[in-house]
Formats: C-alpha cells, sequence, structure tokens
C-alpha cells in the first residue's frame, strides 16, 4: 500500500495540534524506510495465522493453528525441530537457524475467517494494518484463500495459501504475492484417474454430484477430463446447492440412471452428508452393468470423513498428505506434533506447517522480509523433505508440483485416526500439467508489490 | 412413475423434519406469543442428546495393548466400553448399537427440562417484550447453546449410526408392483417417517383430547379471556413450551443417523423452520404440518433433473436452489396469511 | 442551524466530533502496551465502523419508524457493492461513479423487492423479504456466477477494460485522492493512523446521519412513526401508508446500497456472503442492540458488533499468556483457561451473552443504557424527553 | 339528492344476513342516529361507508362518488371521517402530533414525500391542530404520549383528530361511551356547532346517549 509520506510541513501541524494535549510528544514516522510494508521492527516479526475459527470449518482451523504454533515454536528453536531437520532446498540444507527468521524472534496474531470472504478479508487486513504482519496464511477454503490472496496482493505482504484446492488459486486468480503448496483439483484428477481405472476398469459410466460454486465445478471439471481420457463416461454432472443438508432426492436418481460410479464433488459437510446418503440407499450393495456399484470422492479430507463413520470404507479419493506415510519428514512432523498435541496432523496442519517453514526458508535466504525477495526466492524452489517428496515451487503460477497420495477408506480402522491408507503415491510427472493449461488459463501472476 | 415415487419418500422424509420443528415453533407462537430463536438450537441439542448417550455408553476402561502400536510407535491403549464389561460384551455390543433409539428415552426429559428451564428462566419475562427483544434475546440464547455445544463435541459432524438392524435400505417398490430396485429407500429413512407422524399424531391427540389441551387451544384463540378466567395458563403454557422443546428435540435425536450432527445444523434449520411455520400459517398446527410437508416434497421435485432442465428452459436455472422461497413468496402473495393462518396473528 | 433544533444541532456536532476525532478515540493505548489488543484505531475497522453505521442508520428508518423487520436487507447492500465493483471493472478505480451506481442500483432492486413485499405485513413481511435475499444469495453464488464471480467474489483483474481508467491510480480513488492513503502519526507510544478512506466514509456516513435527523423530524417521518403504532387510523385519516411505506424501504435500501458501494470502494471486492440471512440478521442485530427508533443507536450497535467480531476474534492463548504472565502459573493458567472460551474461536459466545444481558437488563438497547447514564450523572431521573426519542423497538 | 345514497345494500356473513335492502338518504346539515340492539347490523353499515366492508350489491354513493371499492384513505379523502368504537389513536405519539397527522391529510392529500420539510416549520399545520386541542379543551395535554390518557381522553382524542379534517360526513361509533359526565357535555357543545355543516353522528348503545 503506498502511503502518503507526511511532509515535514504536515508532521510539524499534526504534532502542534496533538501537542497541545502531550506535552513535547516525540514525533515519527511509522514507515521505516525499509522500502517495504511492515519490515519489521525491533527484534520481532509477526505473522498472521488467518483460519476458520467459526463455522463448519472451525476443526480444521485449530488443527491449522495447532500447526502454525508448532512450526512458530520449532523457528524459535524450541522442540525437537520437526521437519526443519529433515528439510532440504535446492539440494542443500536449508538456511533455517532455530533463532526465529534473520534473528528476530518470530510472533504471531491469529484471526477468524468465518469461511467468509468478507470476515477473512477484514481479519486479514487487521493483521497487516493493526499488528504489522509482514505475512498472512491460512484457510480452509478457495473463495477464502483467493479473496485473501487478492488483498495480500494489494497490500504487498506475501500469502501463503492454507487448504484450498480450487484450480483458480494459482489459475485464473493467480497473483505475484501469493504461493500455493497444497495440490489442486486437477492433480485430483490426474492421480485418481488412473487408480480408478485399474481398480474399476476402461468401461464404466460416471454419475457426478457437485457441489454448485467455482471449487465444485473445477473439480468436475477435471475429474471428468482425466476419467474420461481413460475411457470412462459421464453420464450425468447434477449440481447441488450450497445450502443442502440432506442429499436424498440427488442420491435417488443415480441408480436408475444408468451410472455404475457415482463421483461427489463435495467437500466438508457437503462430502459427509451426500456420501452417507449415498450409502445409506445401499448404493454400494448394488450391481449395475454387471459391476460393483461404486463411490469416488475425489478430495478427502481426513477430520471431515470422521464424520462420515463407516460410510467411508472402501471409497477412493485423494489427499495432499497423510500422517501414516513412512517417509523421515512426516515420521518427524508426526512425532513432534502428535507428541504436543496427542493425536496426529491433518493434511490441513500439513501444508500450513510447511508453507510457514517455507516463508521462513525464502526470508533467511532472500535476507529480506521484502516480499520480492521472498517471491524470487521461493520462484523455482526445489525443496524436499517435508513429506510429499521431491517438490518444485513453480515460478510461472506459484504452485507446488509434487507428488500426490490416492487414498482409501480403511476396512479395519485400528484407532479413530487411522480412517484412511495409502493405496498409490502418484509420481510427480503424472500430475504435471502447462502453466497455459486451458483449465488454469487466463490468469495474470503480475508483479511482486512490496506495498511501499 | 418410479422417480416420482422416490421423490414423494424424500420429500415426505425432509417434511417431517420441517414438520416437527415447523409443529413446535407455531405452538410457542401461538400460546405464548414469542418469535423463538432458539428452536432450532433445541433441535440441535436433541441430536446430541443422541451424541451423549452414544459418548455415556462407550465410556471405557483403558488397558494397555503392549502388541499394537499407535500413531506413535507407543503402546496402543485398548479401550473396552464399560456396558460391555457389565453386561456381557454381546448384549452391551447390542446396547450401544442401538443407541440412537434408546436415546429418545434420555432425550425425553431431558428436553422437558431445558424447555422448562428456558421458559421459567429467560421466555416467561419476554412475553410482553416487543418481538424485536424476543427474536435478539432467542438469538443470543441459540448462539451460547451453539458455542457451548461445539466446545465440548468440537466444530466437526459425529457419526450415530442407526441400529444395524435398520442400517439397511428397503425395496420399497416391490410392494407396490415396481421392479426390484426401482423404489430402493433407506430403512431408516422410513423409521423417521413413520416416527415422525406418531409425534404429530400424539401432538393432535393430546391437543384435541385432552383438558389441557383445550385449554392450550383456548389460550391460542384468545389468552387474555382464559387468563380471566382463573386457569392457572402461565403453568401450562411453561407445559407447552416444554413440549414444544420436546418435539423439536426428538426429531433432533432420531435425524442423526440420517446426517452427523454437528453444532451448526440448529442454524441451518432455522431460517427454513421460519419459513415453513409462515407458509402453513401462523399459529396454525395443521398449517405447519401441512406446509411442512409441502415444501419437503416439493424441494425433492425441484431436485430432480427433468424438473431442473424444465425450469432451466423457460431461464429459471437451479430452481432447486431457490425453490422453498419461491413457493414462500407466492405462496404469501396468494394467501395473505399463508396457507392456513388466522387473522391478525402477528401481522402488526 | 441547518433545519435542526438545538438539541439536535448538539447531537450532531457531537457525532461530527467523535468521528472526526476518532483515529483518537479508537486508540487510545499505547501502541506496544499489553492493552494495544483492544485498540480499534486502524483503518480497516474504522471503516466498517461507519460503514455499516450507514447501514444500520437506514436500516432505522425503515425498522425504527414504521416497524416494518426487513429480513433481507443484505441484498440491498451486496447489489450494490456488486455494481460498485463492476463499476471499478468496467470505467475506473474512481469511487464516484461507484457509489453513485451502487445507490441507483440498490434503489431499483429495493422498489422491486419492497412493492412485492410490502403487500403483507408483521412477521409475513420478514418472511416475504428473507426470501428475496435468500433467493438473491443463492444465486449469485452459483447460476449468477458470470455476473458476480460466485464463491470468490466479484473483483478487479488486470485484463479488465477500465476504459476511463488512463494513467490512474490501481487502486480505488476519489478524483486521484486514494482510499487506502493513510498518514500515520506517532506520539511517544502512542500511534494514530488517519486515513483517507476512513475520512471520505465518515463524511459520508454524516451525511446519511443528518438526512436520517431531517426525516426523523419531518412530517414524512411523522407518518412513518404513526404507521408504527396504528396503520388502520392512518388510512382512516385519510393516508394512504403504502407509499410511505415504500418510500422508507426504498430509502433504507438505498443507505444499503450506499454501504455496499462504500465496502466495495474501500476495498474493492463483493462477495456473495454479504447477501445471506446472516448478513441481514446483523443489521437487524445492530440497530436493536443500539436501540431501534433511536437516532444514535444504530451506531452504536454497529459498532458493538464490528468491535468485537474484530477484536475479541484476534485475542488468543499467547496474547492471554502476555497479559497474565505477571501471575503465578497457576493462577495464570487457571484464568487463561476461562477467559479462553470467551475469546478468540470463542467470541461468538461473548457476543450471544452480551445480546442476551443488553436486551435482558437494557430493553431499549445501548442507548437506553447511555441515557440512563446520564439520568445518573444530571441527578435528574424523573426528566422525560419526548422530542428526542420515541418508544424503542416495537412490533 | 342526499349528500349519502344508499341504496338496496345486502351484506351477509355466511348464513348470517346483517344488512337486508338497506335504503338510506341522508340530507347535508342534519343528524341523524341509528339505534338497535346489538347484533342489529349498525356496525356492519357503517363499515360500508369507510371501505372496511364491501356491500354484496347495492350502491353507496357519497357527494356523487360510488363508495363501493375505494380504499378507506380514499373515502376519507371524500370527506368522511370516523370515530370508532374502542378509541383508534396513535397511542405512541404526542397528543399534539396525533392531531397534526389529520391536518397533514387534510392538505397534502393522501401521500406527499415531505422528507427533508421540518414538522416544526409547519405553522399552518400546527396552529390548525393548537387551536383543534383548545377547542376540545385539551391544550394542556398536548405534549402527553396518548396511551397514558384516559379512556375518555382518548376518545376526545380521536373526535378531535376527525374533526380537524372539517369532514362532510363524520361518523362516531358510540362517541360518549366510557366519558365523564362534564366530558360528554363538552363533546355535545363542540359537535353541535359542526353539525352547520354535514355531519351524522351515529349512536349505537341507546338509553347512555344524551341524544335520544
Amino acid at each position: 500500500m503506498t502511503l502518503i509520506k507526511p511532509t515535514r510541513r504536515g508532521v510539524i501541524q499534526a504534532g502542534a495540534l496533538a501537542g497541545a494535549g502531550i506535552a513535547m510528544p516525540t514525533i515519527l514516522t511509522a514507515e521505516s524506510h525499509a522500502g517495504y510494508r511492515n519490515a519489521p521492527q525491533g527484534s520481532t516479526v509477526t505473522l498472521g495465522f488467518n483460519v476458520p475459527q467459526s463455522g463448519p470449518y472451525a476443526d480444521e482451523g485449530a488443527d491449522e493453528l495447532r500447526a502454525y504454533e508448532l512450526a512458530v515454536e520449532h523457528l524459535n528453536g524450541g522442540g525437537d525441530g520437526g521437519m526443519m531437520n529433515t528439510f532440504t532446498a535446492n539440494g542443500s540444507k536449508n538456511a533455517l537457524k532455530g533463532n526465529g527468521i534473520l534473528g528476530k524472534k518470530v510472533e504471531f496474531v491469529t484471526g477468524d475467517t468465518q469461511t467468509k470472504s468478507d470476515a477473512a478479508r477484514a481479519s486479514a487486513k487487521s493483521m497487516i494494518e493493526k499488528d504489522g504482519a509482514v505475512m498472512i496464511t491460512g484457510g480452509s477454503s478457495s473463495g477464502v484463500a483467493i479473496a485473501v490472496q487478492g488483498l495480500c496482493q494489494e497490500a504487498g505482504v506475501i500469502f501463503m495459501a492454507g487448504l484450498t484446492h480450487s484450480n483458480d488459486t494459482t489459475g485464473k486468480d493467480k497473483k505475484a504475492n501469493g504461493f500455493r503448496h497444497f495440490f489442486n483439483g486437477y492433480m485430483s484428477a490426474a492421480a485418481l484417474a488412473p487408480v480408478l481405472e485399474k481398480m474399476y476398469g476402461k468401461d464404466r459410466k460416471a454419475y457426478h454430484l457437485t457441489a454448485d460454486y467455482t471449487w465444485g465445478w473445477t473439480q468436475q471439471e477435471s475429474i471428468a477430463a482425466a476419467t474420461e481420457a481413460k475411457g470412462w463416461e459421464t453420464v450425468k454432472n447434477v449440481l447441488t446447492p450450497l445450502a443442502t443438508t440432506d442429499f436424498s432426492s440427488y442420491v435417488a436418481p443415480v441408480l436408475n440412471s444408468g451410472a455404475d460410479v457415482l463421483v461427489l464433488n463435495h467437500y466438508g459437510g457437503n462430502m459427509v452428508n451426500s456420501l452417507t446418503s449415498a450409502v445409506q440407499f445401499g448404493l454400494r450393495d448394488k450391481q449395475v452393468n454387471g459391476k460393483n456399484f461404486e463411490i469416488v470422492v475425489p478430495l478427502y479430507s481426513r477430520l471431515m470423513a470422521r464424520g462420515a463413520g463407516e460410510n467411508v470404507k472402501g471409497i477412493f479419493g485423494s489427499t495432499n498428505w497423510h500422517w501414516s506415510l513412512q517417509d523421515e519428514a512426516s515420521k518427524a512432523f508426526v512425532k513432534s506434533f502428535g507428541t504436543k498435541y496427542g493425536f496426529p496432523p491433518s493434511q490441513a496442519a500439513h501444508t500450513c506447517y510447511v508453507q510457514t517453514l517455507l516463508y521462513a526458508n525464502a526470508a533467511e535466504t532472500a535476507g529480506t522480509f521484502n516480499p520480492c525477495g521472498i517471491a524470487e526466492a521461493l520462484e523455482g524452489l526445489q525443496f524436499d523433505g517435508m513429506g510429499n517428496g521431491a517438490t518444485e515451487y513453480r515460478a510461472d503460477d506459484h504452485q507446488c508440483f509434487k507428488d500426490v497420495l490416492v487414498v482409501k477408506g480403511k476396512d479395519n480402522p485400528t484407532s479413530e485416526f487411522d480412517l484412511l491408507e495409502v493405496v498409490e503415491v502418484t509420481p510427480r510427472e503424472q500430475v504435471e500439467y502447462a502453466p497455459d493449461h486451458p483449465m488454469f488459463a487466463g490468469g495474470d501472476l503480475g508483479q511482486c508489490n512490496p506495498g511501499a | 412413475m418410479d422417480a416420482i415415487l422416490l421423490q414423494i419418500l424424500n420429500g415426505l422424509d425432509k417434511g417431517s423434519a420441517y414438520a416437527l420443528i415447523a409443529l413446535g415453533l407455531t405452538l410457542i407462537f401461538g400460546t405464548l406469543g414469542v418469535v423463538n430463536f432458539a428452536h432450532g438450537a433445541l433441535f440441535m441439542i436433541g441430536a446430541f442428546c443422541a451424541v451423549t448417550l452414544q459418548k455415556i455408553l462407550t465410556i471405557s476402561s483403558v488397558s494397555i495393548d503392549p502388541e499394537k502400536k499407535d500413531f506413535l510407535g507407543n503402546p496402543m491403549e485398548v479401550k473396552t466400553p464399560y456396558v460391555e464389561s457389565i453386561f456381557g460384551e454381546a448384549t452391551g455390543q447390542l446396547i450401544i448399537n442401538w443407541s440412537v433409539p434408546l436415546a429418545i428415552l434420555f432425550a425425553i426429559p431431558v428436553m422437558l427440562a431445558v424447555g422448562y428451564i428456558m421458559e421459567r428462566g429467560l421466555i416467561k419475562h419476554f412475553y410482553k417484550r416487543p418481538h424485536a427483544d424476543q427474536i435478539l434475546v432467542t438469538f443470543g440464547l441459540a448462539i451460547v447453546i451453539q458455542e457451548i455445544v461445539k466446545h465440548y463435541y468440537g466444530a466437526n459432524p459425529i457419526p450415530t449410526p442407526a441400529p444395524d438392524a435398520l442400517r439397511g435400505s428397503f425395496d420399497f417398490g416391490v410392494l407396490l408392483g415396481f421392479d426390484p430396485n426401482a423404489v430402493i429407500y433407506p430403512l431408516w429413512r422410513l423409521v423417521y417417517f413413520a416416527f415422525s407422524a406418531l409425534v404429530i399424531g400424539a401432538v393432535f391427540a393430546f391437543l384435541q383430547f385432552t383438558t389441557f389441551g383445550m385449554v392450550v387451544r383456548a389460550g391460542m384463540a384468545d389468552r387474555e379471556t382464559v387468563g380471566l378466567l382463573g386457569i392457572n395458563i402461565d403453568r401450562r403454557f411453561t407445559l407447552t413450551f416444554g413440549i414444544a422443546a420436546a418435539v423439536a428435540g426428538l426429531a433432533g435425536v432420531m435425524y442423526t443417523p440420517i446426517n452427523s450432527p454437528n453444532y451448526h445444523m440448529g442454524m441451518d434449520f432455522l431460517v427454513l423452520s421460519f419459513v415453513v411455520v409462515v407458509v402453513g400459517g401462523m399459529g396454525s398446527l395443521p398449517g405447519a404440518v401441512l406446509a411442512g410437508f409441502l415444501l419437503g416434497i416439493l424441494e425433492s421435485f425441484a431436485a430432480m433433473n427433468e424438473v431442473k432442465s424444465f425450469f432451466e428452459a423457460i431461464y429459471l436455472p437451479s430452481i432447486d436452489q431457490i425453490i422453498i422461497y419461491l413457493v414462500a413468496i407466492i405462496v404469501l402473495l396468494t394467501r395473505p396469511r399463508g396457507l392456513m393462518g388466522r387473522r391478525g396473528v402477528m401481522e402488526e | 442551524m441547518l433545519g435542526l433544533n438545538k438539541k439536535d444541532t448538539g447531537l450532531f456536532i457531537f457525532v461530527i466530533c467523535v468521528t472526526a476525532l476518532a483515529p483518537f478515540i479508537m486508540n487510545p493505548f499505547p501502541a506496544d502496551s499489553a492493552m494495544a489488543q483492544f485498540n480499534a484505531g486502524y483503518p480497516d475497522l474504522m471503516q466498517r465502523f461507519v460503514i455499516f453505521g450507514i447501514f444500520a442508520i437506514g436500516f432505522n428508518i425503515l425498522f425504527g419508524l414504521t416497524g416494518y423487520l426487513s429480513f433481507g436487507h443484505a441484498a440491498f447492500l451486496g447489489a450494490g457493492s456488486y455494481a460498485a465493483v463492476w463499476m471499478f471493472k468496467l470505467l475506473s478505480y474512481n469511487i464516484v461513479p461507484a457509489i453513485i451506481l451502487s445507490v441507483i442500483v440498490a434503489g431499483l432492486f429495493s422498489v422491486i423487492i419492497g412493492f412485492i413485499s410490502l403487500r403483507r405485513s408483521g412477521i409475513y413481511f420478514s418472511i416475504l423479504t428473507l426470501a428475496f435475499a435468500q433467493m438473491s444469495f443463492a444465486m449469485a453464488y452459483s447460476v449468477l456466477t458470470p455476473l458476480t464471480n460466485g464463491e470468490t467474489g466479484l473483483q478487479v483483474y488486470n485484463d479488465d477494460p477500465q476504459w476511463l481508467k488512463g494513467n490512474g491510480p490501481d487502486a480505488t480513488h476519489f478524483f486521484g485522492l486514494e482510499m487506502r492513503s493513510t498518514f500515520d502519526l506517532d506520539l511517544g507510544a502512542w500511534s494514530f493512523s488517519f486515513n483517507v478512506g476512513y475520512y471520505f466514509c465518515a463524511v459520508l456516513m454524516l451525511v446519511a446521519f443528518y438526512l436520517s435527523m431531517r426525516i426523523f423530524r419531518s412530517p414524512f417521518g411523522l407518518m412513518l412513526r404513526a404507521i408504527k403504532t396504528n396503520q388502520t387510523r392512518l388510512n382512516y385519516t385519510g393516508l394512504n401508508s403504502r407509499p410511505y411505506t415504500l418510500a422508507a424501504f426504498v430509502i433504507s435500501g438505498m443507505y444499503a446500497g450506499l454501504a455496499g458501494g462504500l465496502m466495495a470502494s474501500m476495498d474493492p471486492l463483493a462477495g456473495a456472503e454479504r447477501m445471506q440471512w446472516t448478513a441481514s440478521g446483523e443489521v437487524v442485530l445492530m440497530t436493536i442492540l443500539g436501540g431501534a427508533g433511536t437516532l444514535l443507536g444504530p451506531l452504536l450497535g454497529a459498532g458493538f458488533i464490528k468491535y468485537f467480531e474484530n477484536i475479541f476474534s484476534k485475542i488468543n492463548e499467547s496474547v492471554l499468556h502476555g497479559w497474565f504472565g505477571f501471575l503465578p502459573d497457576g493462577i495464570e493458567n487457571g484464568l487463561i483457561w476461562v477467559i479462553e472460551h470467551f475469546v478468540g474461536s470463542g467470541w461468538h459466545l461473548t457476543l450471544g451473552l452480551l445480546f442476551m444481558l443488553i436486551v435482558i437488563f437494557l430493553p431499549g438497547g445501548l442507548m437506553e443504557g447511555a441515557t440512563r447514564i446520564r439520568d445518573r450523572f444530571s441527578g435528574d431521573k424523573t426528566k422525560k424527553d419526548t422530542e428526542g426519542k420515541y418508544a424503542p423497538a416495537g412490533e | 339528492m342526499g349528500i349519502l345514497e344508499i341504496q338496496n345494500v345486502n351484506k351477509s356473513f355466511g348464513g348470517l344476513k346483517a344488512l337486508q335492502n338497506v335504503n338510506l338518504n341522508i340530507e347535508e346539515g342534519t343528524i341523524h342516529a341509528i339505534i338497535g340492539p346489538n347484533g342489529a347490523g349498525k356496525s356492519t353499515l357503517l363499515n360500508c361507508f369507510v371501505g372496511k366492508l364491501v356491500p354484496d350489491t347495492g350502491t353507496v354513493t357519497f357527494d356523487g362518488h360510488s363508495l363501493l371499492g375505494k380504499k378507506p384513505h380514499e373515502i376519507n379523502q371524500i370527506g368522511v371521517s370516523r370515530v370508532f368504537q374502542t378509541p383508534e389513536i396513535f397511542s405512541d405519539l404526542s397528543v399534539f402530533e396525533n392531531v397534526m397527522i389529520p391536518c397533514f391529510a387534510k392538505r397534502d392529500g393522501a401521500f406527499e414525500l415531505n422528507a427533508l420539510s421540518r414538522v416544526q416549520g409547519q405553522g399552518d399545520i400546527r396552529d390548525k391542530a393548537e387551536q383543534m386541542l383548545i377547542d376540545v379543551n385539551m391544550i394542556d395535554k398536548r405534549d402527553m404520549i396518548a396511551s397514558s390518557m384516559s379512556r375518555g381522553d382518548k376518545r376526545r382524542l380521536e373526535m378531535a383528530m376527525c374533526l380537524a379534517q372539517d369532514p362532510k360526513l363524520l361518523l362516531l361509533d358510540e362517541p360518549t361511551a366510557g366519558m365523564a359526565r362534564a366530558d360528554t357535555n363538552n363533546t355535545i357543545e363542540r359537535l353541535v356547532p359542526t353539525t352547520q355543516s354535514s355531519c351524522w353522528p351515529k349512536f349505537r348503545t341507546s338509553g347512555i346517549s344524551p341524544w335520544l
């Protein structure tokens, strides 16, 4: 944000005005001349954690917040260091020293997005304007992520997206100041389609139920394209209103539609309810076209899947990360998170933790908190040891490219956290796409904005 | 034809939830003249009665099983519900399995108590206050209840399945001479519909055939006159509030296997139930029931692909998004007081 | 002055002073102190105070005077916002055409909805307005995405035409004066922000407030109050109540449109949730909480709710530790455990409790509280003030 | 030709015939009373004049205008005012405001968007309302909230409101019921001069009213 630099005269006048009440005020201008917005003053740097604390995603938000607090603890040298010990950037060890970022102790402010773009922007603005946050991160839906990303671009701070799965976040709504570690609809579809083909065969007829808003559409478009490429036929795509709680009316006609697979392009509460309805209607016990009827949930959230209870058993989907992964990085993260909080982290927690470390590392390598410096350090960054294997932050659209997990609802869970099992780790090459892919076209990264 | 039958069943099912909530709401309007924005919260409390009972029944003794490992690699805790150790494993599991129907017994006293406390503690003081004040105070109460539930149970939905015996689906069509597999309907949803019909019937019978019911009906017609007759109307109104709360609560208990309950389910139903009550006509019990089923069925029809494409052809895409409100507008414009409303109730 | 009586002039001058000095009043605590968490004097929140103030003042003209409780006013706010953002997309970031169009669009929208809804009264009217607003919300979120950008919200993209932009600024501005420009003044430990956008909104809020005062004191306002107390009598006195209520509805709809346009002007994004019933409910709560039918009440109510939403939700555990760090550990943790439930993610709980407490103990809303305090101090409890204050929220 | 002509008016509610072939012809400047036991249809008849009810058949003509299907405010604007059986006043407003409203209705018609003029500045209206309050002996109560007055005062206030419009036809439904004796006399004194123009008070109950 450009600030009017107070002229000398303006300051004197204002001082005289206020001086009437307070004897000998010291007059300073708040903005240092660091050349970017909210340059940290003194010995601390403030990060803004903007997560849903009320509304349907409050639990996911709470888990994100736990991850952020853990990340801050690790950055400041506390705890066991978690993934700081495994994280490698551009082939060498990361630049994090455990003394904060650039020697400044990390502090944070939190806010409630309420999963509404207005509230999320208000909250982010207060972090930027009032608390001097130099980076905003978090969120649990694409609408919010895109809204806050736009705000951060205008305000001149970095946005490290939390859980956002829509193609648009790094597609038509991408911004130079915004970065996404989480995967997206296209990648889900690309990872899922081969597994579905392998499990259910080439000759399938799919019926889609799709949440009637932007994320749902991009998700459906991606998965339909990917499965059709494998020989599936999309029988029908039915849009369901966001406010639907009882999906029976949408599920009831499925069985007699000639389809033998139901794809639920829903997330969160919608997913829980539509899946529950589908199972209640006995779809999974039926045979159509001589094949077992199957249900697919392209985007899984373990936290939410718990709400569907036993209904998730045997159902395929994709996820960004899962705590049962056995690589060193994931194990280290699960250990420090689990020790601190008593349960394993969710994928939302993972992506938020990773984003924070990535930001900190970028600041260290760039030697500044200036968003343009950080963007430069993040663009094209090759890193590993963060639980997803070798990963790249692509410079063209600020999207991370990494392996994608295909998971299945576990048949015999051993604990309340053990709901999903990883059936395949789809390699990165398979989910990659060109920056100008039609599903992502139309956007413009623009120029990085340091805000001053 | 089978598709239509399926949607009628769906509609009746949704309608029963709407009707049960609206029934209590309109009872409170009619007898007490109170706009109760906390009524959705009562529905939610009912649902969480089922969750709570499930939790109580699964309170467990904890032992360590060194063979199994938890997610951190430590020996795993194995939990055995006390119910199983007391009644034996088979009986114990059966009891836990049937926790939702059992929760009805648990919910009735709880809901009556909640209703009693709410009415005596709060609502009572708002009889003579403007509706706007009533809205504000009950809305505040709804938020408070919601936040308390969120604090104890979290924000995510909690699965509360139906008993195994009632979990499957049922080939309803065969009974009516359709081909097998044409009209398959979940058993529990049929149970829900039957249960609602029973509760609605019980409420009407109660109001129709008991002296108490007569006084309540008289009170709905003319509160002041009944008061003058020397009947202790206040005590009866307290009980009325309790009944309304219990009906909403029961609707909530039985709803849990259909959709896993979460802390904001009450708010989700609140607006809808007001629309139902108003479409039915303020202060009319049959109106509330009629409107509940009507809107449920219309909502189900609007979700049908054929209907959606028909409306799309006449430039009304996504009719299922707006059907409830569209119907409400049409009904209110053609029938000034809803389907069966009485003149002068809540018209100022 | 300005056609106001002495008392109203006093009130108006008071409001002008408070608004002008808000950057000082809102930031009473030194920037680095523990209490700084309670400071509200940053541009975004101050803008929100006055914008929602405008919204509530307008709503009060309808609800406070006529007693018609609309549950769909957020639709006009949303329509105004969308109109404004479209002007940014098509013309330029100059906010003048945007605000003008947002008021016009909201006005037209409210003529249609008002004309239909006002055929009914009481709760039937409320449900009709609710139904229209919910339909608008549902459609803006889904079908109307080409027009509203759905879930993401309508925003300005680099490739938008912006025909009149030329070399103009890349941010919303008033003939070159950027809304986001802020002048920061540091006085010792204190820090105060003077934001162009805030003062722009504040001026419009004062105009809106002034107009609402004039309406309250006009024959038109008298008729509206007459509608609230006895519509039948008004009809038998030869007055047609319908055009009066419709005029009030449209005026309040235009206020909502102005608020929506300003919201977009301060932050050029319009989300569909702005039209949801909860948003309509919020303005109802603001008005009742502050004191429906009073001049100042809606402003107070708007400030109150927005303050809680933005300040209390941001107090987290580590902030609490900062506050109570000086206490012995046991007490500190106990205290934090209790308070934690009421702040941060528990801010809704505090809000709900306050709604209940205020409406139970102050039936006339915050304004009644203010009056009681004033009476206590002036020691004159019998003074009844019939000119400035009307009966509180009615049916 | 009378100012109010009623021809063959019938009105029934379900099976109950409330009015059957009513014919009436009221001349300008006369006073009439309608009497009858409870349920005789007096109020029904009155309601047919002010637009509250529409007769099933027949015609109601006032001053050359048919009143059938006209809205209450339109009928009032032609010159028909009515005092109700239970006082219908603006109970949340002050007495003075109560009387000002009909003065506005008389001056400005059924609707006038005078949103930015001031009530304070309406000299003619204020003078007229004040004079009316003096006439009915209520000037000392001008700033009271109407709901806080006695029933008799409310009735007088309502009458003042009707008279403030200089109606051509004044319908009174039990105008003096519930009033103190002195007030009754005051009311009568106030009413008598107005009957020089065309007023038509109506009394529903026999016995109480001193007019019969």
